[in-house]
């Protein structure tokens, strides 16, 4: 714990500050705002699938359910202060219910994954039919498949008419997300967090040695949503609009796809391959040789075939057979890579 | 009273098409142990193979119930052998490979059909009951369907092959006990399966306007379906089918279309919350 | 294929160009025309042409010595149907490429995600699609058709040819929801009865029960302002079930993305619409528009409402450019606000100044043998729906979207 | 006379028609080792998965330490202090062995008395030269003396082994036996064990089970030599 914050954190703060000083000299910080709440959702699939062992085909309902919520509240109290908070409550609540129908009901691996999928479906079907003037929240329209434009974006708190848009912006989400991983690093590191691993590993014998499973699984699954959540109101302020495509199926699939490609298990991985894929698609978008829908299922197939753990932990493991300590590399050329030390004290 | 038929015909139709839609996924999943993602691509290749041998001049029906099965099965071969057998075992890598699968096909049909719409008409045409019009196709798929159902019955209970397959589905080294090679099995199976997939998609043509995204739609009804169905393959896919097609017929005459899904979707929760197994994890078990 | 390698050649350089050079080299000698559109994913059946379209209008444009004595260049997107990537590439058109003007957009939901951006940092926005009406913002120019200017026209007419009782089944989105609305007011005034109106999500496709509940109803017309692929299904399953002989159709979508085409005559025939473009215009700009759209490479039948609405649009903003002498946004828009008119494939489109949506011809057509029969043309409609709610002569700084109360 | 900390009375487990265990009463007092034998379908195993909560018994209660405990789930079970190894090895084969076992302690104490309870548990079944492996990466005799360590990081009062020696080799057992000594200074034993060997070696009371029900209870010396034992047990085997 001691090293944690005495090495750890600076480190990864450092890290960051570096980051979020170069990153923009390449590329747009329009751009990098978005790029870097996809990694916040990404990241937060991470958590629950890469250390807890919940697989979740419904993380985009959460971060639908986010972005809506913050549309909403933002339209009805017009500061965006409180929206923001409950764009973070809201769907911890609704995945804390969720969860605890599901994991007190014992349903793992693929019925956990029909459940999700079928909310998700279930939401996005409701939030596509609101189209009509009776689907009213306070003074806000659903307004169906168009979804809703229009609502108060990020202002300074209790300013409602400074906003913060633009590079500032950018700055905000990056420090967001940084605060975010830093919170989450130490939840893994907390007893809590190693004991979500345990039962990632073996959900019974954690259940033997008395720990109650079904509560610590709902709790973990209610902070990815939150942090989904959290991804989903920022999201919302940066795209000005919400659309029930948030909850699709097709969102869920990226997300999923972010973690397999960037690494499960690792706490950078499912950033890096949301804000990486991100951009590729973005850069795909410029021509039109290729279809894009193609190629993304070939990055999928070929991930799950051949680099199954993902990037991230792939280039970890080349790291250490190039630069690593030799005498031991027998031994541990073979070992599952580990989450940068997460996993020790 | 003509009402009645009527509401009697398209609940039978919403039935037969959910165990159309869901086969193929339930005799891969049921026997292979694997959730196949892509599936409802393979039955939106059924569709295309159909349009396209039916304007290459093919009998509409030998082109749905014959090439376009044919067709898709051997897809469904390469499929196996390049990507799925790498994966046996490791139920959750094959859904992320199958969905990446599923991207790809439609990638791959958007670029050789394009995205616009098309489709075939329908082969049999309507007729009156009472003050009514009713679809004949209906009848074509409640019939398809039943026959279905009775030849997956036959093979698995009557044939050297079905009680393979059945000791397959118990214990996976059953097979291999016997002398079989488990590979052989698999690869028959997926091939049966992607068949199954691809006879749905053909049948189901006529009736839709098909575009390369069209296998999203049947994808999530269809795995509902099946994990909703439990164990037993013939049994399940009955139970389930009948359970949410009666459900969601009720609620899109009764209310809208829309609750209809919605309803199906909600019946498929409590299910599984309240027998997490399926249905047939906890009634008629040991049946086929 | 060779078309589309052309146009990746073509947006590979633009896009190479926005990333790799600084931006002092981008010299301002072209002009710069900004466009968004879906040209793959699910909406590409409607994109794929509009791009179509809009290219061809510049390079007719630039052929024809260009604007202002300069060329004009198209920085082009794709936005995969993916709502957020709309955003993303705004800002890119805006901040990065600094265009001179933006077409595109074809959901409403796609539109609102630009609008403001666009609306914002002052760069003029065309949007050319069919759509449900009420948008109010002087930065931006519509020039496809609203639901009253079809329904007004085609609601009499439908009536007229079947009768006084009207089922209504729409898509269940903005633009079905206030089309199924000015639909009922028509009818009413016609002296018609609604007997019935059904919502459909876009990814429903079965319509057995709709179908029954119709007859139920007994009605003598059904009006189906459906959208997409899934819902082309209800035509498809009306013509199996035999309903085309006993109760007449009506669309007011059905043949904007080409749909007609794919359902065979016998489904087809019959059903009644109302567009300003028809492929069967016997004009001599739809002519001319044909033959070039084949010589630049297109399928001959492809061309469809919203590419000839796309086209309509670029040549408005080159009409509006050519009069002000600039590309100064506000001379442009005030040049565009003088009534511009153009006359195109689908006839005369005239800027409306008060809303700055478009007056145009709409033509009453049936379908027959996969085609749009012209049945009548109905010359220079008004956006009557936009007008009752948006004036920007009196109110210049507004910028909603209304949704107008019938 | 010691505290009876496990008590069941006309413990009751049917399967559709088969009755797996019959009516049992079963009394085991502080500080006891008592191995429970019988041939296969005896009906322990199924005695012991309705004791852990396992499985719930279709009649009949279970006391520990006086409170009713049937129908619990195994977490409940574990909760009161309760140490339960499983037939088949339950290990968290991700982590290592030091994660394993401070897991087990960290449930009833603090993160820092956890890290030092991990230790000594290492240091007392001698798993020093391993502590940072895997577990996934052990043999099996080392996979059960985790899973043993796990059971006595907890402290627990009772404990509750299925087949502790199964599949280990001779030098295995007798450490397993050693350990197993030790917890009784503390606690109450139950073990369903196969392994005649290992019983004599930790020399402890028997119970034989036969057709579900209890045949009979007592030293092990005097129930191998009991003819009705021999004849449904024993005699089967050789």
């Amino acid at each position: 714990m001691a090293s944690f914050w005495a090495k750890e954190v600076p480190a990864t703060i450092i890290v960051a500050a570096l980051l979020i000083w170069i990153m923009p000299m390449m590329i747009g910080t329009y751009t990098l705002t978005v790029l870097l709440i996809y990694g916040m959702l990404g990241f937060s699939l991470g958590l629950i699938w890469g250390f807890g062992g919940i697989l979740c085909f419904g993380q985009a309902a959460f971060f639908g359910l986010g972005a809506y919520t913050y549309a909403i509240a933002a339209i009805n109290i017009g500061d965006s202060t409180i929206p923001m908070l409950l764009a973070v409550l809201v769907p911890a609540a609704f995945a804390a219910l969720l969860g605890a129908m599901m994991f007190y009901g014992r349903l793992t691996d693929v019925y956990l994954g029909v459940i999700t999928l079928v909310v998700t479906l279930i939401l996005f079907k409701f939030i596509s039919s609101t189209a009509g003037p009776e689907y009213v929240i306070g003074k806000a329209r659903l307004g169906g498949f168009n979804g809703i434009p229009g609502f108060q974006t990020l202002n300074v708190p209790g300013r409602p008419n400074d906003y913060i848009y633009g590079d500032p912006y950018f700055y905000f989400c990056a420090v967001l997300l940084l605060i975010v991983y830093l919170l989450v690093s130490w939840l893994l590191k907390s007893s809590f967090g190693r004991v979500a691993v345990g039962i990632r590993e073996n959900e019974v014998r954690v259940a033997l040695m008395g720990y109650d499973v079904s509560a610590r699984k709902t709790v973990l699954f209610a902070i990815g949503a939150a942090i989904a959540g959290l991804a989903g109101g920022l999201f919302a302020n940066w795209g000005e609009i919400v659309t029930p495509n948030l909850f699709s199926l097709g969102q869920s699939a990226e997300i999923i796809i972010w973690c397999i490609v960037g690494g499960l298990g690792t706490r950078i991985g499912p950033i890096v391959g949301a804000a990486g894929l991100a951009y590729l698609k973005f850069l795909l978008g410029q021509q039109s040789m290729i279809d894009n829908t193609l190629l993304t299922g070939i990055i999928l197939v070929l991930f799950v075939l051949f680099l199954p753990k993902g990037l991230v932990p792939a280039i970890a493991s080349l790291w250490r057979i190039s630069f690593g300590q030799r005498r031991q590399l027998p031994r541990h050329g073979a070992r599952r890579i580990r989450s940068g030390g997460a996993r020790h004290g | 009273m003509d009402l009645v038929f009527v509401i009697i015909v398209e609940m039978l139709y919403a039935v037969a098409s959910l165990v159309l839609i869901s086969a193929g996924l339930a005799i891969v999943f049921g026997m292979m142990k694997i959730i196949n993602l892509a599936h409802g691509e393979f039955m939106m290749m059924g569709g295309y193979v159909t349009i396209t041998a039916v304007t290459l001049g093919a009998n509409v029906f030998v082109a749905m119930l014959i090439i376009a099965p044919v067709v898709v099965g051997l897809i469904g071969l390469v499929v196996e052998r390049l990507v799925i057998r790498h994966l046996y075992g490791r139920l959750v890598d094959t859904m992320l490979a199958t969905w990446g699968l599923s991207l790809f096909f439609i990638g791959l049909a958007t670029m050789i059909f394009g995205n616009t719409t098309t489709g075939i008409s329908t082969p049999i045409s309507g007729f009156t009951v009472g003050n009514y019009q009713v679809n004949g196709y209906n009848f074509f798929i409640i019939l398809i369907a039943i026959v279905l159902l009775g030849l997956m019955y036959a093979v698995l209970k009557g044939t050297r092959l079905g009680l393979i397959a059945r000791g397959a589905m118990q214990l996976p080294d059953m097979a291999a006990a016997l002398g079989y090679s488990p590979e052989r099995i698999y690869m028959a199976t997926f091939f049966c399966g992607s068949a199954l997939s691809g006879l749905a998609g053909a049948i189901l043509a006529p009736l839709v306007g098909l575009v390369p995204t069209s296998g999203g739609a049947y994808i999530a009804k269809a795995f509902i379906t099946v994990i909703a169905g439990g164990p037993s393959l013939i049994t399940g896919l009955m139970a389930s089918s009948g359970l949410f097609g009666f459900i969601s017929q009720i609620f899109t005459f009764a209310v809208s279309p829309v609750m209809g899904e919605v309803a199906l979707l909600v019946a498929a929760v409590v299910l599984l919350r309240l027998l997490p197994q399926g249905v047939t994890g906890k009634f008629f078990r040991g049946r086929l | 294929m060779s078309i589309n390698r052309r146009h990746f050649l073509a947006s590979a350089a633009a896009a190479t160009g926005a990333i790799m050079l600084p931006r002092a080299v981008m010299a301002a000698d072209t002009i710069k025309l900004g466009s968004v559109l879906d040209v793959s994913g699910i909406f590409d059946a409607y994109g794929k042409p509009m791009d179509m379209a809009m290219r061809l209008a510049v390079s007719q444009i630039n052929a024809a010595g260009g604007l202002l004595g300069k060329q004009v260049e198209v920085v082009g997107y794709d936005t995969q149907s993916d709502m957020a990537l709309y955003s993303q590439y705004a800002q890119q058109l805006v901040r990065e490429d600094k265009v001179d003007v933006v077409h595109g957009g074809i959901l409403s939901a796609s539109r609102e995600a630009i609008r403001q951006t666009l609306h914002k940092n002052k760069t003029l926005y065309f949007y050319n699609v069919l759509y449900e009406g009420g948008v109010c913002d002087r930065n931006i120019f519509i020039n496809g058709v609203t639901p009253a200017q079809q329904a007004e026209a085609l609601v009499p007419y439908a009536m007229g040819k079947s009768g006084k009782k009207v089922y209504i089944v729409a898509a269940d989105y903005n633009y079905g929801q206030i089309t199924a609305r000015w639909l009922q007011k028509f009818v009413a005034d016609n002296g018609g009865e609604t007997v019935g109106v059904d919502f459909f999500p876009l990814d429903v496709s079965d319509f057995g029960s709709t179908i029954a509940k119709i007859q139920t109803a007994g009605a003598d017309l059904v009006i189906a302002p459906l959208v997409g692929g899934a819902h082309l299904s209800f035509f498809r399953q009306w013509a199996a079930a035999g309903m085309k002989d006993r109760i007449a159709l009506a669309s007011t979508t059905m043949g904007v993305g080409n749909e007609h085409k794919v359902l065979t005559a016998e489904e087809g025939n019959g059903i009644m619409v109302a567009y300003n473009y028809s492929q069967e215009l016997d004009t001599p700009e739809n002519a001319a528009f044909k033959e070039a759209w084949v010589a630049a490479g297109g399928d001959a039948g492809g061309m469809h409402e919203l590419a000839v609405s796309n086209y309509h649009g670029v040549l408005t903003w080159a009409e509006g450019v050519r009069i002000a002498g600039t590309l100064e946004r506000d001379a442009v828009v005030e040049a565009l606000e003088t009534g511009v008119s153009i006359t195109g494939p689908g006839g005369k489109v005239t800027v409306d100044p008060k809303t700055h949506h478009a007056v145009l011809d709409v033509h009453l057509m049936e379908v027959e043998n996969q085609g749009m029969r012209v049945v009548e043309t109905l010359p220079q409609r008004q956006p009557i729906d936009t007008q009752a709610v948006c004036d920007l002569g009196a109110n210049p700084d507004d910028n909603t979207q209304y949704e107008i109360q019938i | 006379m010691a505290e009876i900390v496990l008590e069941t009375a006309g413990l009751t487990m049917r399967f559709g028609g088969v009755v797996a265990t019959d009516n049992v009463d079963f009394k085991l007092r502080a500080g006891e080792l008592r191995c429970l034998i019988g041939p296969n379908g005896a009906g322990k195993s199924t005695f012991f998965k309705c004791v852990t909560g396992l499985l719930t018994p279709t009649g009949g209660q279970v006391f520990m330490r006086g409170h009713e405990t049937t129908g619990w789930n195994p977490r409940q079970v574990a909760a009161l202090g309760v140490g339960i190894k499983t037939q088949v090895p339950n290990l968290m084969d991700g982590l290592d062995v030091h994660e394993n076992i401070w897991m087990a302690a960290r449930r009833f104490l603090p993160m820092q008395d956890a890290m030092r309870k991990a230790s000594e548990v290492i240091e007392r079944l001698a798993l020093g030269p391993i502590a940072r492996t895997e577990l996934g990466r052990l043999a099996h005799g080392e996979r059960q003396r985790v899973e043993l360590g796990l059971v006595v990081a907890g402290d627990p009062w009772l404990v509750l082994l299925d087949e502790p020696a199964a599949g280990m080799s001779a030098d295995d057992v007798e450490r397993m036996s050693d350990i197993i000594r030790e917890m009784t200074r503390t606690a109450a034993v139950v073990i369903v064990e196969h392994d005649m060997q290992f019983i004599r070696s930790i020399a402890s009371t028997v119970t034989v089970f036969h057709q579900g029900a209890v045949l009979m209870e007592d030293h092990v010396d005097r129930v191998m030599a009991d003819p009705t034992v021999r004849n449904v047990y024993l005699g089967k085997k050789a």
